[in-house]
C-alpha cells in the first residue's frame, strides 16, 4: 500500500510543520502597550505619523533603561472604519502582554472600542478623536478612558470667539461634511457664532469624497456671507478653498479647526490658500522639548511625517509610561495610576478631571500665508502688512 | 477553368460544443471552379462544419486546408482575406447599418477603401433593386433583398471560395429559383461555391457535387446524380413518401 | 470502498482540516500563515493527483452526509475552545459566521434565481440599524430587536425586489448599487439614524438571564461571553442553513432555479416571475437582517461604515469565491474572505490588492468557484446513480 | 354558440412587429383528440404562431378562445394553467438543471407549492419530490432508456435529439390538453423520427382528449401523424385539409414545395 | 437669482462635460463586448495622475516652453497611457470571460479597478494623499456682466464639444468607426466579413480609456485636487448616465451625462440641505429610468427573444 504510506507522510509532514510553527515563542519578559490608529484608509497619514511618534517614545523608554522589561508597541489597524476597530481593540485585550491602550483618530472607532476596553478593564488613552462626547459621556461612565487632545468644543469656541469679537464678523456661512467630525464641528460652530450674536446665512453639508463644489459655492455667493466656515479634513477643504477662487468669492474669509491642520492644505490649494485662518489645539512650538523632540523624530528615519496629532501620540504614549512606571504592569492598577496622573509631557502638564479629558488645553491661530501656517500673532496679517478679506 | 485543383480540404475533422459531439471525421474536399453542397435536415451539423471551416469554433481534431496552406489554426478573418467569403446563416447583415455601408465593411476589410465605385457598379448591375434601397438600414428590408445583400457583401470581396449556409433560408419561392440562378452565375465567372441545404432538390439542382450529413457525419457522398439516385439519401434526407 | 471506511476517511479529513484551521487561526505572523496556507494547498494537490483521496472523500461526503455534518458543527462547536484566552480569534470567528448568514442569503439572488446584488451589505445595514434603534431608543430587548430587523429588512427586500422584475443583469446590477447608494447616503443624512455618530451603546443579548457580554466561570475555567455570544450567532447560522437547504430543496429552489435558466421557458409552465423573483429577494434581505442584528449587537455600536459599498463587494466575493447555488461553498467563501484578510492586516497597504490579483485568479482559473454547485439528487428513486 | 369539439379556436389574429406582418388575419381551430400539421415555408409565422397562443407575444388583433375561454388577454402562465404547453423549435430546457429536476418542473402546475409546506412539512415535500422525480424517470424511460439512465445529467451536456425528447417528456407531465409542439423531428434521423412518431400517437392514445399542433418540416411526419393539415405562407392560412388534400393542392406545391 | 441660475447651469455643463466623456466609454464597451467595464472610473483616476506627473515633470524639466504645447504632449502621453490601459484590462479581466456568466466580467472588471487604485496608492509617491494638478491655464476668464467664465472652463468646454465632434466624425465617417459599429451590431457576422475583431476591441478600449483619460485631466484642470479613491465614484456615475441615455449609443451617453449632472447641481443648489445628499437625487433618477424606462432615453428596446 504505497498511497497510504504516502498519506501517512504527509500527515507527520503537517504535524511537524505545526509544531514548529507553534516553537519559538519569546524568553525575554515583555510588556506591551497597544497603538490603535488608522494605519490604512482615508486617514492613514495621521495614523501613521502618531504610530511613529508614539514608537518613537517607547524606544526611547526602553533606551533609558528605566523600566526592568522591555516595553513594545502592538500597533493596530483601525482603518478609521468602527468594525475594524473592534477587531483592533478585541486583538489588543486579547493580548495579556497588553497593559494599556492608545487609540484613534476617528471618533466613531473610539465610541465602538470603548466598551471593549471597559469590559476589558484596559485603560484606553485617546491621542487624537476630539468628539466631545468621548469624555463627557463615556469617559465620566468607565475610568478606563482618557483623552489627552483637547476636545472640539474648544477649538470652536475659540474661533468663534476670535473671529466675532476680536475680528467683528458678522455673517456666516457654514459648510460642513456629514462625517462624526463635521456635524460636531457644526453644531459647536454654530453655538458660538449664535452665542455672540454673529448670523449665519446658510448651513450645508457635503459628503467625504465630493469634489464638485461649484453648485454649492455659486449658492454661497448670492447670499454673500463675511467668512466661510468648514467642518471637515483636508482634501474637501482644499477643494473646497480651490473652488471658492473659482467662484470668484475672494472677498470673503474661510477658516476652520484642526482638521485644516495640516501642511497638505497649503500644499494642495496652493496659491489659493492664502488667508485662510484656522485655529489648531497646542502650541508645541512653545514649549521647551520641542526641539528635542522634532530632532529624535528625524534622527529616526521614519517613513512618515510626524502629521498634526504626532505630538499628541508622543504624550500619550509619555502618560502610559509614566504610570507604568509608577504601578509596574498591571491593568487594573495602571487604570487608576493614568487617571490620577500629573505628568509634564511636550505640550505641558497633564492631569485629568473626573471625564478624563486633559485640562491642559491652549489653542494656536493660524494663518496661510505664502503657502505655509503662520502662527497669526507673527503674520503680516497681525502686523496689517497684509488684509483678511472681509 | 483549371479542374481538379484542390481548393478546400477537410481531413478527419472532429468538433464538439461543450460536452456534445458535434462533428465526427468529416473529410469533405472543394475542387475549384465546383459548386458542392452539404446537405442535411436541421441540425445535422451543416452550419457547425460552415463554422469549423471559418475557425468561429475550435475543431478538437483534424486539419483544414485552403489553397493548401493551413487554416485550421488562423483567426476568422485571416481566413476570410485568404478568400473565402461567406454568407452566414440567417444571413446575419448589420441590421442598422444601411445598404451601402453594409456592402463598404466588406469591402473596407480587406483592401483599401478607394476602388469601391467600380465593385458597387458591378453589385448594383448584379442586384438592381439594392441600388434603389442603398441607404436604407439593412434590418429594415425584405427577406429577399436582405439575401442579394448578404450575397453581395461576400460578392465584393472577390472571394475565390463562396461558402453560403442555407442562402435561401425564408425566401419565397420564386424568389429561390432567382436566386439559385444567380449563384449559377456567380461560379460560371469563376467563384467555386460550398453552399449547405435543406431543401436537397434545389441544391442538387445546381450542384457538381454533394455531400450529405447526418448526426454530425457524411453519411453519403458522391456527384449529383449519384446523390439523386441513392436509396440512402432519399431515406435519411428526403423522407419516404 | 466499504461505508465505515468512507466514514472514517471523512473524519480523518474534517480532524485534518480542524488542525490546519486551528493552526492558521493561532499563528499571528503573516509569513507563517501564508505558508501554513500554502502547505495545506499543496498537499490537497498533492492527494488529488496522486491519489485517489479526493474521491474517496467526495463520496464519503455523499453517503455519510449526515454523520460528517455532524462531526464538522461538533467540530466547530469545539472550536471557540482552543482560543479561550483570546478573544480577538472568537470575535473574529463570530464575525465570519455573520457574514456566512449574510451570504448565504445574497445566494438566495446570485445563486437560486441568477441575479446580481450588489445591496446585501445594505441589507445587513438596515438590519442592523433596525435593531440598534429599537434597543436603544425603545429599549426592547435583543429578540424583539431580532423580530424588528427581520420585519423590516423583509420589507426593503421587496422593495429592492419589485424594480428587479423589470431589469436584468446589468441593469438589475445598476438597481442595487443605486439601491445601496441611496441607504447609505439617507442614513447618513438623517437625524434619527443617528447620521454619521451612528448607534452606540448597543445592548449584549440575554439569554436565559446570562448577558452574553459577561465571562462566566464553570467548573474553574471561565468562558468568555463572547463564546456564548458563538453559540448563539452558530446557532442562527445552523437554523437559517436548515431553512436554505429546505427552501433550495423543495419546490422553491426549482422554481428559483427555473427563473434563472430560462425565464421563458418557465413563464410557459406557469411558473410566475414576479413572486418568486421577490421571495428570493425578501428571503435573501431576512437573512441579511439577521446577519445585521447580530452584528450590532456583536460590536456595540454600528454606523454608516459597516454598510459602505466594500461590504456589499466582499458579500458578492464571498459568493462567487464559495461556490453559488452551493451553500456549503458559499459558507466556506464567507469564512475565508472573513479570516484571511485578518491575517493580511499584518501587511498592511498590499492587503487590499493581493485580495484583488486573488479573486481574479480565482476568477480565470476556477470560476465555478471553490465547491461548485451539484446536480439535486433524489433518494429512494429506482436505479439511483 | 360554443363548439364543443374545438379545443382552441384562433380568429382572425394579426401579428404586427413595427410594419412587419409575422400573421395576417389567420383563423385555426384545433378539435380535441386531434393532431394538427402546421406547416410552410421558413419565416410564414408557424413560431409566431405558437408565441402568440401561449401568451408570450401580444397579438395586434383578433381573438384566440381556449375550451370556449377567451385567452387573448392571459399571460403565458394563466394559459400555460389552462393546459397550453409547448415545445421550443431551439430547445429551451433550464440548461444548469439536471434532466429529471427539468422533468419534475413540468409537473410545477400539478399541484400549487406552498411555502408553508416547504419548512414544515419539509419530509413530506420530499418524499413528494421523490414521488415525482419516480414518475419523472419512468416517463424518460418510455421514451429512451438511456436517457433515464442518464438523468443526472445536467442538460446543457445533453445532445440535441435528446434535449427535444426531454422537452417532450417536460411537456407531457404537465398534463396538457393541447400540445404545441415546434419541429420536434428537427435534428433527428429517420429512426429517431420514426420512434418520435410512434412517441406521438401512443401519447394521443392514451391522452384522451388531448389535442396536439405540430409545426414540422419534415413531410413524413406531416403525413404520417397530422389528421389535418394548415398552410402557412408569408402570415397568411393558405390551405387547409387533409395532408393527401394539401399535396395536390396547387398554392401549397408553388409556395411550399416550389414550383417544379 | 437668474443670474445665479445661470452659473449653476455653467457648473453642471462643467460636471456634466466629465460625465458623457466617461459614459461614452461605457457605451462603446457595452456596445462592442456586451460588458460593463466596471473599472472604468479607475482608468479615469489613473489618467489625473498620469497627466499630473508629465505636467510636473515638464514644467521641471522645460520651463518656458509654451505651455499650450506642454498641456497637449502630457495630455496625448496621459491618453496613451490609459489607453493601452484600458488594452490590457480587456485582455486580463475581459476577454477570458467572453462566454461565461455576465456576473464574472463584472467581479474581475471590479477586480482589476481595485488593482489599479491600489497601485496607485502604494507606489505614488505618497499616493494615499490627496494630489496637486499642476496649474497651468491662466487664471481669469471673460467676464459678461457679473457671469463669469474661467479660462480653464473655457477650454474644458471648448475641448468637449471638440471631442464629440471628433467622436461623431470618427463613428460616422472612418472606417474605424464604420468597424466598431459593425461588431457591436453583430460580433461574429464582423469577423466573417473579415474584420479583425480582436483588434478594433483593442482599438475601442483604447478609445473608451482614452476618452475617460481626456475626462480625467479635465478633472485635474478643473478641479486640482484629486486622490487616488475617487475614480470609483466617477465610474458609477458614468455607468449611470450611460444607462440613462441608453447602453450603446454614443449620443445617449452624451444626453445622459448632462442630465445626471443637471439633476446633481440643481439638487445640490436649490433643495434644502440637498448638497449632502445630490446623490440620493441622481441616483433615485437612475432608478427611474431602470424601472420605466430600462432601455434609456436613447436605446434600444430590450425584447425577449423567443
Amino acid at each position: 500500500m504505497k498511497r497510504r504510506g504516502f498519506v501517512m507522510f504527509l500527515v507527520v509532514f503537517l504535524l511537524t510543520f505545526s509544531l514548529l510553527a507553534f516553537a519559538g515563542g519569546q524568553k525575554e519578559k515583555v510588556v506591551k502597550i497597544a497603538f490603535i490608529g488608522p494605519l490604512t484608509g482615508p486617514n492613514a497619514a495621521q495614523g501613521m505619523g502618531a504610530r511613529n511618534s508614539f514608537e518613537l517614545a517607547i524606544r526611547q523608554a526602553n533606551a533609558s533603561g528605566e523600566f526592568p522589561y522591555k516595553i513594545e508597541m502592538l500597533a493596530l489597524d483601525d482603518a478609521s472604519d468602527p468594525a475594524v476597530g473592534a477587531n483592533a481593540a478585541n486583538k489588543a485585550v486579547s493580548d495579556p502582554q497588553v497593559v494599556a491602550a492608545a487609540g484613534h483618530w476617528n471618533s466613531p472607532v473610539a465610541r465602538a472600542t470603548i466598551p471593549i476596553f471597559h469590559e476589558n478593564g484596559v485603560a484606553l488613552v485617546i491621542w487624537g478623536a476630539i468628539g466631545v462626547d468621548l469624555t463627557d459621556k463615556y469617559g465620566k461612565m468607565y475610568p478606563e478612558i482618557t483623552r489627552v487632545c483637547p476636545k472640539l468644543d474648544a477649538e470652536n469656541e475659540f474661533l468663534a470667539d476670535w473671529l466675532l469679537t476680536k475680528q467683528g464678523y458678522k455673517t456666516f456661512y457654514i459648510i460642513h461634511d456629514t462625517s462624526s467630525y463635521g456635524k460636531d464641528c457644526l453644531t459647536f460652530m454654530k453655538i458660538g457664532i449664535e452665542k455672540r450674536g454673529g448670523k449665519i446665512l446658510g448651513i450645508d453639508g457635503v459628503n467625504v469624497g465630493e469634489k464638485d463644489f461649484m453648485p454649492l459655492l455659486t449658492k454661497v455667493k448670492e447670499k454673500n456671507p463675511q467668512v466661510l466656515y468648514y467642518g471637515g479634513v483636508v482634501t474637501e477643504a482644499a477643494l473646497l478653498r480651490v473652488q471658492i477662487v473659482k467662484a470668484g468669492l475672494t472677498n470673503m474669509l474661510y477658516t476652520g479647526i484642526s482638521g485644516l491642520a495640516d501642511q497638505k492644505f497649503n500644499e494642495v490649494a496652493g496659491s489659493a490658500a492664502e488667508g485662510t485662518v484656522i485655529v489648531k489645539p497646542g502650541d508645541p512650538k512653545e514649549v521647551k522639548g520641542w526641539p528635542a523632540f522634532v530632532k529624535a523624530y528625524k534622527d529616526a528615519k521614519f517613513n512618515e511625517p510626524m502629521g498634526a496629532y504626532g505630538q499628541y501620540a508622543y504624550d500619550a504614549a509619555g502618560v502610559i509610561l509614566a504610570a507604568l512606571k509608577k504601578v509596574g504592569p498591571d491593568r487594573k492598577k495602571l487604570v487608576s495610576a493614568i487617571r490620577n496622573i500629573k505628568y509634564k509631557g511636550l505640550l505641558g502638564t497633564y492631569t485629568f478631571d473626573d471625564t478624563g479629558q486633559t485640562t491642559l488645553v491652549s489653542m494656536t491661530l493660524l494663518v496661510s500665508q505664502d503657502g505655509k501656517w503662520v502662527k497669526w500673532e507673527d503674520s503680516e496679517y497681525a502686523s496689517g502688512k497684509r488684509k483678511l478679506p472681509r | 477553368m483549371v479542374k481538379n485543383e484542390n481548393i478546400l480540404d477537410l481531413r478527419g475533422v472532429y468538433t464538439s460544443f461543450g460536452k456534445i459531439k458535434m462533428l465526427r471525421n468529416i473529410n469533405i474536399h472543394v475542387d475549384r471552379g465546383e459548386i458542392v453542397c452539404l446537405l442535411g435536415s436541421n441540425g445535422a451539423g451543416k452550419s457547425t462544419t460552415i463554422r469549423t471551416i471559418l475557425r468561429l469554433i475550435k475543431p478538437d481534431k483534424g486539419e483544414i486546408y485552403f489553397k493548401g496552406t493551413r487554416i485550421d489554426g488562423m483567426k476568422t478573418y485571416q481566413i476570410v482575406r485568404l478568400g473565402i467569403s461567406v454568407v452566414p446563416e440567417g444571413r446575419r447583415l448589420f441590421p442598422k447599418m444601411s445598404v451601402l455601408e453594409n456592402i463598404n465593411i466588406a469591402i473596407a476589410s480587406k483592401e483599401k477603401i478607394d476602388d469601391t465605385g467600380e465593385k458597387l457598379d458591378r453589385i448594383f448591375e448584379l442586384f438592381p433593386v439594392l441600388k434603389e434601397r442603398k441607404s436604407q438600414l439593412a434590418g429594415t428590408l425584405s427577406g429577399g433583398e436582405q439575401a442579394m445583400l448578404a450575397i453581395s457583401r461576400a460578392l465584393v470581396q472577390e472571394p475565390e471560395l463562396l461558402i453560403l449556409d442555407e442562402p435561401s433560408f425564408g425566401l419565397a419561392p420564386i424568389l429561390v429559383e432567382e436566386f439559385y440562378e444567380t449563384i449559377k452565375e456567380i461560379n460560371a465567372q469563376g467563384t467555386t461555391i460550398f453552399l449547405s441545404e435543406q431543401n436537397a432538390g434545389k441544391a442538387l439542382g445546381i450542384s457538381n457535387r454533394g455531400y450529405v450529413l447526418q448526426k454530425g457525419e457524411i453519411i453519403v457522398e458522391g456527384s449529383t446524380e449519384e446523390l439523386l439516385d441513392s436509396e440512402e439519401v432519399r431515406d435519411a434526407y428526403l423522407g419516404k413518401e | 470502498m466499504k461505508k465505515g471506511k468512507l466514514l472514517l476517511i471523512g473524519v480523518f479529513f474534517e480532524l485534518l482540516l480542524l488542525a490546519l484551521i486551528v493552526i492558521f487561526l493561532k499563528i499571528d505572523n503573516f509569513l507563517q500563515s501564508i505558508l501554513i496556507f500554502a502547505v495545506a494547498v499543496g498537499i490537497w494537490f498533492l492527494l488529488a493527483r496522486k491519489t485517489r483521496m479526493v474521491e474517496n472523500l467526495g463520496m464519503a461526503m455523499e453517503e455519510k452526509r449526515k454523520e460528517l455534518l455532524l462531526i464538522a458543527l461538533l467540530m466547530v462547536i469545539i472550536l471557540p475552545f482552543f482560543f479561550l484566552n483570546n478573544i480577538y480569534i472568537i470575535h473574529i470567528l463570530i464575525l465570519a459566521l455573520i457574514y456566512a448568514i449574510a451570504a448565504v442569503g445574497l445566494d438566495f439572488q446570485m445563486g437560486s434565481t441568477g441575479m446580481v446584488n450588489f445591496a446585501q451589505g445594505t441589507m445587513l445595514g438596515i438590519g442592523a440599524y433596525t435593531s440598534a434603534l429599537l434597543c436603544t431608543t425603545f429599549g426592547v430587548s435583543f429578540w424583539i430587536g431580532l423580530v424588528g430587523a427581520i420585519i423590516v429588512s423583509g420589507i426593503f427586500g421587496v422593495i429592492l425586489g419589485l424594480p428587479t422584475l423589470k431589469t436584468k443583469e446589468y441593469h438589475l446590477s445598476l438597481v442595487t448599487i443605486a439601491f445601496a447608494y441611496v441607504g447609505y447616503l439617507l442614513i447618513l443624512n438623517m437625524k434619527w439614524t443617528g447620521g454619521p455618530d451612528g448607534i452606540a451603546g448597543i445592548p449584549k443579548p440575554k439569554l436565559f438571564g446570562f448577558s452574553l457580554s459577561r465571562s462566566i466561570d464553570i467548573g474553574g475555567i471561565s468562558i468568555p461571553g463572547k463564546m456564548l455570544y458563538f453559540y448563539l450567532v452558530l446557532l442562527a447560522l445552523v437554523l437559517l442553513i436548515i431553512v436554505a437547504s429546505r427552501l433550495k430543496n423543495s419546490w422553491l429552489g426549482l422554481t428559483w432555479n427555473a427563473v434563472r435558466d430560462d425565464e421563458i421557458s418557465a413563464k410557459c409552465y406557469g411558473i410566475r416571475l414576479m413572486p418568486y423573483k421577490l421571495l428570493s429577494f425578501v428571503f435573501g434581505s431576512v437573512f441579511a437582517g439577521i446577519a445585521g442584528v447580530l452584528y450590532a449587537h456583536l460590536v456595540g455600536f454600528i454606523s454608516t461604515e459597516s454598510m459602505a459599498f466594500s461590504v456589499d463587494l466582499l458579500l458578492v466575493a464571498m459568493v462567487i469565491l464559495g461556490g453559488m447555488d452551493n451553500i456549503a461553498g458559499v459558507i466556506v467563501g464567507a469564512i475565508l474572505l472573513v479570516i484571511i484578510p485578518e491575517k493580511f492586516r499584518s501587511i498592511q497597504d498590499f492587503r487590499i490588492l493581493l485580495y484583488a490579483v486573488t479573486l481574479i485568479l480565482m476568477l480565470v482559473f476556477r470560476p465555478q468557484g471553490l465547491i461548485p454547485k451539484k446536480v439535486r439528487v433524489y433518494r429512494n428513486i429506482s436505479g439511483n446513480r | 354558440m360554443v363548439d364543443n369539439k374545438k379545443l382552441l379556436d384562433a380568429r382572425n389574429v394579426v401579428m404586427n412587429f413595427g410594419g412587419l406582418k409575422a400573421l395576417d388575419g389567420v383563423n385555426v381551430h384545433v378539435n380535441k383528440n386531434e393532431i394538427l400539421g402546421l406547416i410552410g415555408p421558413n419565416g410564414s409565422g408557424k413560431t409566431t404562431f405558437f408565441n402568440v397562443i401561449t401568451g408570450l407575444y401580444h397579438l395586434t388583433d383578433g381573438e384566440v378562445s381556449f375550451e370556449g375561454e377567451n385567452i387573448t388577454d392571459k399571460t403565458p402562465q394563466e394559459i400555460a394553467r389552462l393546459g397550453i404547453i409547448r415545445t421550443f423549435q431551439s430547445s429551451r430546457l433550464w440548461f444548469e438543471l439536471s434532466v429529471l429536476d427539468n422533468v419534475i418542473l413540468g409537473m410545477y402546475m400539478r399541484e400549487k407549492p406552498s411555502l408553508f409546506s416547504s419548512f414544515f412539512k419539509y419530509n413530506r415535500v420530499r418524499s413528494d419530490l421523490e414521488a415525482k422525480a419516480e414518475e419523472a424517470k419512468a416517463i424518460l424511460n418510455e421514451f429512451n432508456p438511456d436517457l433515464a439512465n442518464n438523468c443526472y445529467k445536467r442538460a446543457q451536456e445533453l445532445a440535441l435529439v435528446d434535449r427535444r425528447r426531454v422537452e417532450i417528456c417536460r411537456a407531457l407531465v404537465a398534463h396538457p390538453k393541447l400540445l404545441l409542439l415546434d419541429e420536434p423531428s428537427a435534428g433527428m434521423d429517420p429512426a429517431e423520427t420514426k420512434e418520435l412518431m410512434d412517441d406521438i400517437k401512443r401519447v394521443r392514445k392514451t391522452k384522451k382528449g388531448l389535442g396536439i399542433v405540430i409545426i414540422e418540416h419534415d413531410m413524413t411526419v406531416i403525413s404520417t401523424v397530422a389528421e389535418r393539415v394548415v398552410v402557412f405562407n408569408f402570415g397568411k392560412k393558405i390551405a387547409e385539409g387533409d395532408f393527401s388534400q394539401i399535396r395536390l393542392n396547387k398554392e401549397v406545391r408553388e409556395a411550399y414545395l416550389g414550383k417544379e | 437669482m437668474f443670474l445665479t441660475f445661470l452659473l449653476q447651469l455653467k457648473n453642471s455643463i462643467m460636471l456634466g462635460c466629465q460625465y458623457s466623456l466617461i459614459a461614452i466609454g461605457f457605451t462603446l464597451f457595452f456596445g462592442i463586448l456586451n460588458v460593463v467595464v466596471f473599472c472604468h472610473g479607475d482608468f479615469y483616476i489613473f489618467a489625473t495622475f498620469a497627466g499630473a506627473t508629465f505636467l510636473l515633470i515638464f514644467l521641471n524639466l522645460l520651463p518656458g516652453i509654451v505651455s499650450v504645447i506642454l498641456i497637449a504632449v502630457a495630455l496625448f502621453i496621459a491618453m496613451v497611457l490609459t489607453g493601452f490601459l484600458g488594452v490590457v484590462v480587456e485582455k486580463v479581466t475581459i476577454k477570458p470571460f467572453r462566454k461565461s456568466n455576465p456576473i464574472i466580467p463584472i467581479l474581475s472588471t471590479l477586480s482589476a479597478g481595485t488593482i489599479i487604485e491600489q497601485l496607485l496608492k502604494i507606489f505614488y509617491p505618497a499616493g494615499s494623499n490627496p494630489q496637486i494638478f499642476p496649474n497651468i491655464i491662466p487664471a481669469g476668464g471673460i467676464n459678461i456682466g457679473e457671469f463669469l467664465f474661467g479660462t480653464n472652463e473655457i477650454v474644458i468646454l471648448l475641448f468637449t464639444i471638440v471631442i464629440f465632434i471628433f467622436m461623431y466624425f470618427l463613428i460616422k465617417k472612418t472606417k474605424i468607426g464604420s468597424n466598431i459599429v459593425a461588431i457591436s451590431q453583430d460580433f461574429e457576422a464582423a469577423s466573417m466579413v473579415g474584420i479583425n475583431v480582436d483588434r478594433y476591441v483593442s482599438i475601442t478600449f483604447f478609445i473608451g480609456a482614452s476618452l475617460a483619460a481626456i475626462a480625467g485631466f479635465m478633472n485635474g484642470i478643473y478641479y486640482t485636487v484629486f486622490r487616488y479613491d475617487m475614480g470609483a465614484m466617477a465610474g458609477i456615475k458614468g455607468f449611470s448616465a450611460s444607462v440613462v441615455g441608453g447602453l450603446g449609443s454614443v449620443f445617449g451617453a452624451v444626453i445622459g451625462g448632462f442630465l445626471m449632472a443637471f439633476v446633481e447641481t440643481f439638487a445640490a443648489a436649490y433643495i434644502p440641505g440637498g448638497s449632502a445628499i445630490r446623490d440620493v437625487f441622481s441616483f433615485v433618477v437612475v432608478l427611474l429610468f431602470l424601472i420605466f424606462r430600462p432601455s434609456g432615453i436613447l436605446g434600444e428596446k430590450i425584447i425577449d427573444k423567443v
